[in-house]
């Protein structure tokens, strides 16, 4: 029981500060594809904008929820909180410091890969429920999509376990503590997997170049056409927390985690993981998307065989030469 | 003239709405806190909070059409940036609180923006840009087109310009939220009245009638365009020494040799030459042998029966006039244009076969003009609802001939 | 499954409606509807005395309203024999062409938009071609008091002289954009997402366009050499060489390397218009009191011209008093669009939006 | 154990949190007096749909659900391996690496028949 209570701080604690800290990030995304784009972006609103995204929240909180007619009420209404949820649950395992972790699961990364897998689940269901034929075919490319990055996501994440033998999270970290950062060395099998993580973990999360489930110039709005008010509100926020925690899980695996220098750990990780989301969205706006079948096979006939590789390549350098 | 689809259900003209007392909507919290007793400076922050929240978070449902459209498009760009305050686009109705209506508004249009109007949720704004949206600008008489959106939607901001400045929208978006801000706090707001501009914007049109055009103006318009009065001669206006313009002429030598193998002898110096309707298609078939591969246009007139008409042969009949128009492409292209004339029950024979841009541009002469072609695939109309019964470009046809609604 | 698309759709260009028959993502047929900005332009002229007519027209393709006019009064002066001076000649021309570019900057923006999404790096692309759109707006801006809906062509000629020192206002515009132009190169043409995205989607065969009566850069883009500014020359374009481009794949892809090189063309030839701009006067029009003293004699003509969308073509049947009988107006996207049912099928719900961005359709001249 | 009992409690509040934005938004939310038959109406760029939109949809994802159980299976196996890779030596190596091998071959005859190409 008292592992239930401390689990519970902890992860209140974890959950209560990667949500304080998207208003930062949606800041930090505003302005910087503001900059990117020639533009100011918010400012009018308070000094550099910064209350934004609680205005957007406060607005949003305030609209009035629409339930189409022929949709299906219970998948409809419950889908986002499912969304939501299942986006926080994925941090349930990610150390961000030595002692700061929701839950040191052994099995973390199989438990990281299951939840991000159950992460369609509630796309699917938006889709299908909003009965819109836009939103269905959002939730069908979405589908075919994170079905399909699955593997290579699950491929790069057993590179750092082949190597560090474990699967533990926190003892992946660990073991870069008193090795190396696995993109340092092995560099030749760590920066592949990580880029192939990456790469998977964007596509997982519905990120440009991989927004096609969401493509609002083709499909409107994808999944969350039909979604007025707080139910969107919480599609948009699972969007960003993908986002936030696929890079700390990033960070952990392959970047050290709370590894560093001069500053307490946590502090590495957070910079770490800002460091990561600037990345994406830097990514995010200043490419085009893919066509879903461009994705499909850039997954199938690229990503999976370099993934096979890697794990081969991985058990050979940890047999022979680790 | 019906020329529009079933019209959309008329909301009677909205007077304003406020937020809390509106008749759209309630607000349940709210009036559960302001029926409590001593609750009310409570109740006055958090409305405060969530007014600072609706104002500076409001999101744009862009019902873009036309020119204004793309200014509307400007005010994102990176000059005005509209993101400044807060405001970001959404495409989808549902997730949007300002409707900007930007552009001209159709009949055929009308019904679908009422409907994405009533598919966004409460609380809501609409903010007309543009003189057409306003007001329809100088086609508000015209069959197609409704006279202004608040004929049907409940404007909130008037934004006028023609299209306005990227600047003036961004001014339409800030005199919104000081509208919500003062709604909220229970002031009277002054209605949004139509800006006095639109009576600028009101065309000089001679023919025209509108109720709100003086006749005599009218009248002496008309009267004065046999005035050989002349206005005062400027200086820069003197006509230099120069070669005379050059026109690709409407027949060219090689179409005048195949208009002499089909026996038409006499050209017409002033527009295309008249073919037999027999003759026409073996006409486009020859021309597009010897080059001329790219249809350009096909224009149909109607001519109603001589007596009556200005400067016409009284014996003259109905008719259409089909002009159709072929290219040669590359240097030195020319222009080979020749016409058929068509009584109302002829049917004209379709070029669709030969080339096949003639199925769109014979579809829109059909729905505009009433031409009938034979033997086109799919004569169905093109600009107007398919369940219209006129054609409007026939000369009886009134140019202020709105539907009912829009009347 | 039948997929209404449009006539609300961010990526319609406007109010244009696509009925979609799908079969998963793959369109199995396509039935364009146009009609819903169907503003009755051409009742509206048969109504209107000629002199009134350049403003009505502006609002035809509202993204290039300068040439709009320039097509109208041509057909006009055709019909009265009349002859424009040569200085307002090299002005329509140095118009023209400053709208080419500025149709251009908004075409690859919009397409980019369209393949890259709001919410993404297409929204970049197309802010910065914005940016930059912004600088040619001004330079009319300064000519006509106008951003668009200049009204600037009249019968003989034009109606604002060029201000002074606005030759090098044009030539400094022209420097930042065309130093800007590569770096939208690196985030469309050179670009490998955006390749895949664009290369063998949406072919076009230049004997269908030909047939269907495409004109411009997407008909340049099918492999057919053809211009109107070179090929049957109007303005000033007879005294300058106009540099053709052609691309041969018929793809979206060689339809926006078709306009990105028009775009460099337009830049070298309005340098040569306003090195060259000739001094004189703007205008041979007989001043009139009224608007409805300008009568044009009884008969018919075609005047097209090569707007940025290809060619725009009036068909004037004048019968001899102040209002023309009728008025026929060549869109050269009503003959884009038409395209539609032939290249749509066989491709997915994401091809359709980057083809019909790249025929670049604009729904004010389709409708009309 | 102690750390599932952890992730339940994490879950929990998951769950919870999200659900509180929802409630809140429940009780701040608007009600529309008005009741609207065209608001309720699915969108689709202000047309009438046609039809619903739970349709059957093309066989070609049931390749791509294929594909993923194949690869999935294959994962799921590689797992428990991979973290005893050192433990189980060469010997487990070959014994993964040919069952990694069969698999890989599945992949190229695959995508030589096409298989692979979405359209």
């Amino acid at each position: 029981m008292n592992e239930f209570l401390q689990g519970g701080l902890y992860g209140g604690g974890i959950i209560v500060a990667i949500m304080t800290s998207l208003l930062f990030v949606l800041w930090t995304e505003r302005k910087m594809a503001a900059r990117m784009q020639s533009r100011i972006g918010p400012n009018i609103i308070d000094p550099l904008g910064f209350l934004q995204a609680p205005a957007d929240v406060l607005k949003l909180l305030q609209k009035e929820d629409i339930v189409p007619e022929k949709a299906d009420r219970a998948l409809f209404n419950y889908a986002p909180v499912l969304g939501a949820a299942v986006a926080i649950a994925v941090a349930a395992v990610v150390p961000f410091s030595a002692t700061i972790v929701g839950a040191d699961l052994d099995v973390g990364v199989l438990y990281l890969l299951a939840a991000g897998a159950v992460g369609v689940l509630p796309v699917f269901a938006a889709g299908w429920g909003s009965n819109n034929k836009f939103a269905l075919l959002g939730a069908m490319r979405a589908i075919a999509q994170s079905v399909s990055y699955e593997v290579p996501l699950v491929l790069a994440a057993l590179v750092p376990v082949i190597l560090t033998g474990s699967m533990k999270v926190s003892e992946i970290v660990t073991f870069q503590q008193n090795h190396h950062w696995l993109i340092v060395w092995p560099f030749f099998l760590g920066v592949p997997a990580f880029v192939l993580f990456m790469l998977a973990m964007l596509a997982e999360s519905n990120r440009i170049p991989f927004d096609i489930p969401e493509a609002e110039s083709e499909l409107v709005a994808g999944i969350t056409t039909e979604y007025t008010g707080m139910k969107f509100g919480l599609f948009y926020m699972a969007e960003y927390l993908h986002t936030v925690i696929a890079s700390a899980v990033a960070a952990s695996l392959f970047l050290g985690g709370y590894d560093g220098p001069f500053a307490p750990g946590v502090w590495w990780m957070v910079a770490k993981t800002f460091g990561m989301v600037v990345a994406i969205y830097y990514l995010r706006w200043s490419l085009m998307r893919f066509r879903s079948d461009q994705l499909m096979a850039l997954c199938w006939r690229w990503l999976v065989p370099t993934g096979v590789v890697l794990v081969v390549a991985s058990a050979l350098f940890v047999v022979f030469a680790g | 003239m019906a020329v529009s689809e079933t019209p959309p259900v008329v909301a009677p003209a909205p007077s304003v709405r406020t937020v809390d007392t509106g008749t759209n909507f309630r607000h349940p919290l709210y009036q559960v806190l302001l029926e409590t007793p001593g609750l009310t400076v409570g109740t006055a922050a958090l409305d405060d909070l969530m007014t600072w929240g609706l104002t500076n978070a409001m999101w744009i449902f862009p019902m873009a059409t036309s020119c204004c459209g793309i200014e509307f498009m400007a005010t994102a760009a990176s000059r005005v940036d509209i993101d400044r305050m807060g405001v970001i686009v959404r495409a989808t109705p549902r997730q949007a609180d300002v409707m900007v209506v930007a552009g001209t508004i159709t009949t055929k249009m009308a019904p679908r923006v009422l409907k994405l109007w009533e598919q966004m949720p409460e609380p809501k704004w609409c903010i007309a840009m543009g003189s057409c949206a306003i007001s329809g600008d100088f086609y508000r008489n015209l069959y197609s087109v409704v006279p202004g959106v608040d004929t049907f939607l409940p404007v909130d901001v008037y934004v006028p310009g023609c299209p306005p400045n990227p600047e003036a929208l961004m001014h339409g978006m800030m005199r919104l939220q000081e509208k919500v801000r003062r709604q909220r706090k229970g002031e009277n707001v002054v209605p949004e009245v139509k800006p006095e501009l639109l009576k600028i914007t009101q065309p000089s049109v001679p023919r025209l009638t509108d109720p709100s055009r003086p006749s005599e103006q009218s009248h002496q318009q008309e009267l004065s365009s046999d005035d050989p009065t002349t206005t005062e001669e400027t200086a820069a206006l003197v006509v230099p020494a120069g070669e005379a313009p050059t026109l690709a002429p409407l027949v060219a030598a090689d179409f005048e040799g195949l208009l002499g193998e089909l026996g038409v002898a006499t050209l017409p110096t002033d527009g295309p030459p008249i073919i037999p309707l027999a003759q026409h298609l073996e006409l486009a078939r020859r021309l597009k042998a010897i080059g001329y591969k790219q249809l350009v246009t096909i224009a149909a007139s109607h001519w109603p029966a001589g007596k009556g008409r200005k400067g016409a042969d009284a014996a003259e009949v109905e008719h259409y006039e089909i002009a159709f128009a072929v290219r040669t492409i590359g240097q030195g292209s020319r222009v080979a244009s020749w016409a058929v004339k068509a009584l109302p029950t002829e049917p004209v024979l379709t070029l669709s076969g030969i080339y096949a841009g003639a199925d769109w541009q014979e579809r829109e002469q059909f729905d505009l003009v009433g031409v009938k072609f034979a033997g086109h695939p799919d004569l169905r109309r093109i600009m107007l609802a398919e369940n219209a019964d006129a054609h409007p470009l026939r000369r009886e046809f009134p140019a202020d001939a709105h539907a009912a609604p829009w009347r | 499954m039948l997929l209404h698309f449009g006539p609300q759709h961010p990526s319609t260009h406007g109010v244009f409606r696509m009925d979609l028959y799908l079969d998963g993502e793959i369109i199995v047929k396509a039935v364009p509807y146009c009609g819903y900005l169907h503003r009755a332009v051409e009742k509206l002229c048969e109504k209107l005395a000629y002199v009134q007519l350049t403003p009505i027209v502006d609002k035809n393709d509202y993204v290039s309203p300068m040439t709009n006019e320039q097509a109208l009064v041509m057909a006009f002066e055709a019909m009265l024999k009349l002859e424009v001076p040569r200085r307002a000649r090299w002005m329509r021309s140095l118009f023209a062409e400053l709208q080419r570019i500025a149709s251009h900057l908004l075409a690859i923006g919009t397409f980019s938009l369209d393949l890259g999404g709001a919410l993404g790096g297409g929204s970049t692309v197309f802010i910065h071609c914005f940016r930059e759109r912004e600088l040619i707006l001004d330079l009319f801006e300064d000519v006509t008091g106008a951003r668009f809906h200049y009204n600037t062509h009249t019968i003989g000629g034009n109606r604002h002289d060029l201000p002074a020192g606005w030759g090098a206002k044009v030539k400094a515009a022209l420097d930042v954009i065309e130093a800007r132009l590569p770096e939208y190169g690196a985030m469309t043409l050179e670009n490998r997402i955006f390749q895949q995205r664009t290369k063998n989607v949406g072919v076009l065969d230049g004997e269908l366009a030909l047939e269907l009566g495409i004109t411009g850069p997407n008909l340049r883009a099918s492999g057919v050499d053809h211009d109107l500014r070179r090929d049957a020359p109007y303005s000033a374009y007879d005294e300058v060489k106009v540099k053709v481009a052609v691309a041969k794949a018929g793809d979206c892809y060689a339809r926006s390397e078709v306009r990105v090189a028009e775009v460099k063309e337009s830049i070298r030839l309005c340098r040569l218009f306003v090195d060259g701009m000739p001094e004189g006067p703007i205008n041979s029009g007989k001043p009139t009191k009224l608007p409805v003293q300008t009568k044009i004699p009884v008969g018919q003509t075609y005047v097209g011209i090569e707007t940025p969308r290809g060619e725009l073509g009036t068909w004037l049947i004048a019968d001899g008093t102040q209002n023309p009988y009728r008025l026929k107006i060549r869109p050269p996207s009503l003959h884009s669009l038409s395209a539609l049912p032939y290249i749509l099928p066989g491709q997915t719900v994401s091809d359709a939006v980057a083809i019909l961005g790249s025929l670049d359709p604009i729904m004010g001249e389709v409708d009309r | 154990m102690t750390a599932g009992l952890a992730l339940l409690a994490f879950l929990l509040i998951a769950v919870a949190v999200s659900g509180t934005l929802l409630v809140v938004a429940k009780l701040l939310r608007v009600v529309s007096t008005k009741h609207e038959p065209l608001k309720e109406q699915t969108y689709e760029c202000g047309e009438v749909p046609s039809g619903l939109a739970w349709v059957r949809f093309h066989a070609r994802y049931y390749v791509v659900a294929l594909f993923f159980v194949l690869f999935d299976i294959e994962t799921a196996f590689l797992l428990p391996w991979a973290t005893i890779v050192k433990e189980a030596g060469a010997t487990g190596l070959v014994a993964v690496g040919s069952f990694v091998v069969v698999l890989m071959l599945g992949w190229v005859w695959a995508s030589r028949k096409g298989a692979l190409q979405w359209q």
